[in-house]
């Protein structure tokens, strides 16, 4: 009856359980490497400024499109056009702050009047792209590589280096949070922005910084995802919900859960494509999503008890 | 605030509908006639490719007044169905309702099938340059009532020419087959044709994997796909899903020999080579001769590009039948043009190859039968025509991006296409 | 009068999108629930209308094709029968889906009913025994077999609609919905249920989205997955802000300017450049708008009639 | 000579209108309380002067200069400090961060580490607590904190949001010690303060406020002895 799920293929073996693991090891590596920086970049700024930023995705995109622009027009080796694209992005970032979000935030608006603006700046943000670019995909001129099995991995040199940067600079940026001025300046900014501003914080270069930081953060996460498939102007968008999804499931003020939680929905996205069926992919990334809301809304770092009883309790709930 | 707000409305609407109106105000009147196509969304790159076509015949039937139809011009008016239904719906409604074209050449698969309801109503003749979908092969062509013609093939010729081309052209005779197909109805549609041809030639496919767009990776499926070792794989996705495929597939080092059907093509190329090298297409192509060729100049005159761009024959073919259907006619309404195409387009007639040739011959009396630059368009009772199909492979040593290797010609795969019609007779009466 | 038979067109989708910004009026004007996933409740009505109500003959067509053939054409109910459906289909859903989300803050309620829309486009593409997939279900019968007719019929839906929207605002239970939105605590301490009202809110607005899936998916006579994505939902967002949020006529003012006057009425400006170029535009000044009437005149055009908190309570 | 000045003052938040024409001294090196009941704009009046709050009216001057426009993030520059009555630390971050917090201006390390010594000399405990979470600590321990924090700058007017709310009642009396040693010390202090019993018997002078506006101002010995005060606000 239904086509879609012949697909699903059947590991029987020995030998084929070894090669699923071997999949979801390799794969789920790597869609982590693509999710873990935005999805780090996005809880930064979400903790910092307070609300969800919903053209974050198209941000992505932006940064994609901008290494895309260094490393083919003007045939910029793929690592400095990441470099650069790092810091347009941000610029770009700091832009869309100053201009659009600062005047909204000193007006004291909620964090959802926010969103809905966010969402205006995202379509913006695709469709200036879409006119620059058109609706065709591209490719970065990378040289093309086959990937050699290392152990349980499988990957190619380029995606070992997207890894081990992946992993890097999620690092650095919790050593940066923990032991720089500027992350505490973060962190304090996070825990209470009046009380910063009393303690003489302006938390309005914080959140340039973060901004900075988070888009730094997006343009990675976008170059790495034209590095496994292809740049085109929606790219970013349909990451967002995934992006969502690793916060959320990771706690979403939690730097750490974003990482974490990058990792987990990662391996449960591949998982689903291997084991039950590739087109749901996605789709199981947003039930881990709802999984975690119903049961423990601040992720699995966060405080509180995982609350079953959110199960059956509104039925009998009076108050 | 109310009262600013009914103003500002009926100022809006005034301005909107005084532009319409002055759209109307020509000196000669010439006839209007409807494109719809997917000029943005998911197919942009058909209305792209289709759209000079068009542009093309428009030019040559208006460069000569002594050649007028009907002694006025053609006059194009275009609509962007944004490869979705909702705005498909409104644009051919424009088109019908304000612009009063006196039929529609368009629009694509994925939007065909919401416009044939208002064609019907408006009692108008609709031929679309680009849909291949086999969901069209059982309507249109005057049955129903529904005048639905196709200057470009049903997927099921063009699924018979791929299969042909894979046990007749490859260096090597396959014994194991594969699809590997998007979710989407032309996808889909595309795979129905293969796996039916594949009956009839007897070629076993051991896989069939359906996957969805987009996706950031596919190597879960393409692990699949090649778990059984298939020498061949027919495949069609989106361009910027064949990137991500191609890519991943040369990263993971399988082997196989790629063909495609239409959405093989320049752009699908640009976005996956150079790991596609080598992946062969087949799709609706102009032959190879003096005439196409000077066609094909033609043309790249006015779409700025090399070659013939995607569908840009069929779109020529179908405003050409508009044109000499509607000197047939004699007059732009829309009735008597739907009537009067099957006269121009197929036998019995002298053959005509070009506009000015068939409408000297049709003023000189005679019967005539358009032999289009996509193929002879002799449609079935179904409104369908079989067109030249080419074949090409994704290279990097043509700038292009694709190297024309071979055509397919109607009759070569004629055994194919009846085979695969008789299974679905069957089928269907089995229900 | 074929000019009007285009207007007809247009008035008859603006009216359909009118009926899915009063439910979202009742979601987030009257209740502060922030939909993000319209489209999916859309998705919904179409699809349960659709299977109901497709013809015979559309099944034999697939299975000519050589697809399977799946649920649709099998049953041919009549089209009261497929409004029916969607209604209560869309308010299930609504109501399953409203359990964990319900609980929610804002806008974490607004992000995850963008992945609810998601899940359900990505059932509808996947699902080939019950939607036939991305290719969709067409031959969906019109029930009045004519458009103009077809119209009133809408028209008639949308005043249903527009009456049942702004009765529930003077209702009791519409008072709770704005207890609930204005202040949590006064409204608990006053013995109500915050999740059983917002709930009741919740389906009562999924519902009437479903009624307008119900509604397209008979007018447009052919769905497809691809209809159901985010950007129905933004539009739908942008002409409730712009019209005015929490005034349900706003609302209609909204959809006649955004959904009638500016998509449609943009047809008729010339093309500029390459053919992608003009709709981006037009997408672009939609989230400028957005942007520009949220920063300066949050109330929309119209704003809401204002009344005092104590008397949404009682 | 007054250090700080405020005349003829309207403020509050967005259009609820909080404060009304109110006027407020503080003497140089003046203890003054503000006592009044609950939701007399007490917290309003102390988020005016640092800018946290819209002001529609009047003028409030620190040392004759006029710092209504002054951002709040930059007021600790001049000399003024606030501390909040809730959330008046960042509890994520450690005893030693939130200090630090308190001097994000200061470039060099000397002036740092010493003010660092001497609130913890003042405040020994949060020296044991150097590196602890500061979301963990005690009540009392939290306000000490918080007046570290405020120390950190070296202000010469301290405005402090009712330091004993919540506290213990074995605590408040040591606090309110600490609190006038500060004072002694060359400090201004402006105390808001709802245990109306205890500032008087601490502060110089005293204002009652209700209603957002001032209901009465003398010395805090004279209100001390009025009956009405005792009656009214001393009572409870």
């Amino acid at each position: 009856m239904n086509r879609g799920r012949k697909t699903r293929p059947r590991h029987s073996s020995q030998d084929g359980v070894y090669f699923a693991m071997e999949d979801l090891l390799s794969y789920g590596l790597l869609t982590f490497a693509t999710l873990a920086l935005p999805s780090l970049g996005l809880c930064l700024a979400i903790k910092v400024t307070k609300y969800f930023n919903l053209a974050y995705g198209d941000i992505v995109t932006a940064g994609a499109f901008l290494a895309l622009l260094m490393n083919l027009s003007f045939k910029i080796n793929i690592g400095i056009a990441l470099l650069i694209s790092i810091a347009l992005t941000a610029l770009l970032g700091v832009f869309l702050h100053k201009v659009v979000f600062k005047a909204l935030m000193e007006a004291k608006v909620g964090p959802l009047t926010l969103l809905v603006v966010s969402l205006g700046v995202g379509l913006v943000i695709r469709n200036v792209v879409l006119i620059g670019w058109g609706p065709q995909p591209y490719q970065f001129n990378t040289p093309l590589t086959r990937a050699k099995h290392l152990g349980p991995f499988f990957f190619t040199p380029n995606q070992i280096v997207m890894i081990l940067i992946c992993i890097l600079v999620a690092i650095g940026i919790f050593l940066m949070l923990r032991y720089t001025q500027l992350g505490r300046l973060m962190r304090a900014t996070s825990d209470n922005p009046s009380l910063s501003l009393i303690r003489g914080i302006s938390i309005e270069k914080v959140y340039t910084y973060t901004w900075i930081i988070a888009c730094g953060l997006a343009a990675i996460g976008g170059v790495f995802m034209g590095m496994l498939g292809t740049i085109k102007p929606g790219m970013g968008e349909e990451a967002l919900v995934t992006l969502f999804a690793c916060l959320i499931v990771g706690g979403i003020e939690n730097p750490y859960g974003a990482v974490v939680g990058a990792l987990i929905t990662a391996f449960a996205m591949e998982a689903t494509a291997i084991w039950i069926s590739p087109p749901y992919k996605v789709v199981s990334a947003y039930l881990l999503m709802f999984f975690i809301l119903l049961i423990k809304p601040s992720g699995i770092f966060g405080r509180e008890k995982i609350q079953w009883k959110y199960f059956l309790g509104f039925l009998r709930s009076r108050q | 605030m109310k009262k600013l707000s009914i103003i500002a409305i009926l100022v809006i609407f005034c301005a909107v509908f005084g532009f319409a109106k002055v759209n109307t105000a020509n000196a000669v009147q010439p006839i209007r006639l409807g494109l719809l196509l997917p000029y943005t969304g998911a197919w942009a790159w058909v209305g792209a490719g289709a759209d000079p076509g068009a542009e093309l015949a428009v030019q040559e039937i208006n460069a000569d007044p002594a050649l007028w139809p009907i002694h006025r011009p053609i006059k194009l008016y275009k609509e962007d169905t944004e490869t979705k239904s909702a705005p498909a719906i409104a644009g051919a409604r424009k088109l019908y309702d304000v612009d009063k074209v006196c039929g529609i050449v368009g629009p694509t698969s994925a939007t065909v099938r919401s416009i044939i309801p208002l064609t019907k109503e408006a009692g108008a003749l609709e031929i679309s340059p680009t849909a291949g979908t086999t969901k069209l092969d059982v309507i249109g062509g005057g049955i129903n009532g529904e005048y639905i013609f196709r200057t470009v093939s049903s997927d099921v010729v063009m699924t018979a020419g791929m299969v042909w081309w894979a046990m007749n052209k490859l260096p090597f005779k396959p014994t194991k087959a594969a699809t590997f197909t998007a979710d989407t109805e032309g996808s889909r549609s595309i795979k129905g044709g293969v796996v039916d041809a594949c009956k009839v030639v007897g070629l076993p496919l051991v896989t069939q994997i359906e996957f969805a767009l987009n996706q950031p990776s596919y190597r879960a499926e393409l692990k699949e796909l090649f778990k059984k070792g298939p020498q061949v794989i027919f495949w069609e996705a989106n361009p910027a899903t064949d990137a991500t495929i191609f890519k991943q597939w040369y990263q993971m080092g399988y082997d196989g020999q790629w063909i495609g059907s239409d959405f093989a093509n320049r752009t699908s190329a640009k976005g996956s080579l150079p790991a596609s090298e080598g992946v062969i297409g087949v799709n609706p192509g102009v032959l190879v001769n003096e005439r196409t060729n000077a066609w094909v100049e033609r043309l790249n005159k006015i779409s700025g590009k090399k070659g013939a761009t995607p569908f840009s024959a069929n779109a020529y073919d179908a405003v050409i039948l508009f044109a000499l259907s509607i000197e047939k006619a004699g007059s732009d309404s829309r009735t008597a043009i739907r009537d009067a195409l099957r006269s121009v387009a197929q036998p019995p007639g002298v053959k005509v190859y070009t506009y000015a040739e068939g409408i000297k011959a049709l003023r000189a009396g005679k019967d005539i039968n358009y032999e289009g630059i996509a193929g002879t368009q002799d449609f079935n009772k179904y409104g369908d025509p079989i067109t030249y199909l080419k074949a090409e492979v994704m290279t990097t040593k043509d700038p292009s991006g694709m190297k024309r290797i071979g055509t397919v010609l109607p009759e070569q795969i004629k055994d194919i296409i009846d085979g695969v019609l008789a299974i679905r007779a069957k089928r269907a009466k089995a229900q | 009068m074929e000019i009007l038979s285009w207007i007809l067109t247009i008035a008859t989708i603006v009216a359909i999108y009118s009926i899915m910004g009063l439910a979202l009026n009742v979601h987030f004007g009257y209740t502060n629930l922030p939909n993000f996933g319209i489209a999916g409740f859309f998705a919904v009505g179409a699809y349960a209308s659709a299977i109901l109500t497709a013809p015979h003959r559309f099944r034999e067509m697939e299975i000519f094709a050589g697809f399977p053939g799946g649920v649709a054409g099998r049953i041919e109910a009549p089209f009261i029968v497929g409004l029916l459906a969607a209604i209560v289909l869309a308010g299930v859903v609504g109501l399953i889906i409203g359990i964990p989300l319900l609980r929610l803050r804002e806008d974490y309620l607004a992000v995850a009913s963008i992945g609810i829309a998601q899940t359900i486009y990505y059932v509808a593409v996947n699902e080939l025994w019950l939607t036939t997939g991305s290719a969709g279900i067409r031959l969906i019968p019109m029930p009045t077999g004519n458009r103009y007719l077809y119209f009133l019929l809408v028209l008639l839906l949308l005043a249903i609609a527009y009456w049942v929207v702004n009765r529930f605002y003077s209702t009791p239970i519409g008072r709770v919905w704005r207890g609930v939105r204005e202040d949590e605590v006064i409204t608990a301490s006053l013995g109500k249920s915050i999740f059983r009202s917002r709930m009741s809110a919740w389906i009562a607005g999924c519902s009437i989205m479903g009624a307008a899936g119900c509604l397209w998916a008979h007018y447009s006579m052919a769905i497809q997955p691809g209809e159901f994505v985010p950007t129905t939902t933004f539009l739908v967002w942008i002409f409730v802000i712009v019209g005015g949020l929490r005034n349900n006529k706003g609302i209609l003012l909204g959809a006649i300017l955004i959904m009638g006057f500016f998509e449609q009425g943009t047809r008729f400006l010339p093309a500029i450049g390459a053919p992608y170029i003009m709709p981006a535009i037009r997408l672009i000044i939609i989230g400028v708008l957005l942007v520009v009437f949220v920063r300066f005149r949050p109330q929309g055009v119209l704003p809401e009639r204002h009344k005092k908190i104590e008397a949404h309570i009682r | 000579m007054n250090i700080l000045e405020i005349r003829d003052l309207d403020s509050g938040y967005g259009k609820a209108l909080i404060l009304q024409d109110l006027s407020i001294d503080v003497k140089e090196g003046g203890f003054t309380a503000i006592i009044g009941p609950n939701g007399a704009g007490k917290t309003t009046l102390l988020r005016t002067i640092f800018s946290l709050c819209d002001l529609y009216k009047g003028t409030i001057s620190f040392r004759g200069k006029d710092i209504t426009r002054i951002k709040a993030e930059n007021l600790s520059d001049i000399g003024l400090n606030y501390v909040p009555q809730e959330e008046s630390i960042f509890p994520s971050l450690t005893v030693f961060e939130n200090l630090r917090m308190g001097s994000v201006k200061e470039k060099s390390r000397e002036k740092i580490s010493s003010r660092l010594e001497r609130v913890y000399n003042r405040f020994p405990v949060l020296e044991k607590r150097h590196g602890q979470s500061a979301g963990t600590l005690s009540g009392g321990e939290r306000q000490m904190l918080a007046v570290g924090c405020a120390l950190m700058t070296d202000p010469d007017l301290l405005l402090l949001d009712e330091p004993t709310a919540g506290l213990a009642p074995t605590l408040v009396e040591g606090l309110f010690q600490d609190i006038a040693k500060l004072n002694t010390e060359g400090r201004s202090l402006l105390l808001v303060e709802q245990n109306a019993k205890m500032a008087l018997q601490y502060a110089h002078e005293a204002y009652i406020l209700e209603g957002g506006r001032i209901k009465q101002h003398d010395d805090a010995a004279n209100l001390l002895k009025s009956e009405e005060i005792i009656k009214h606000y001393l009572s409870v």
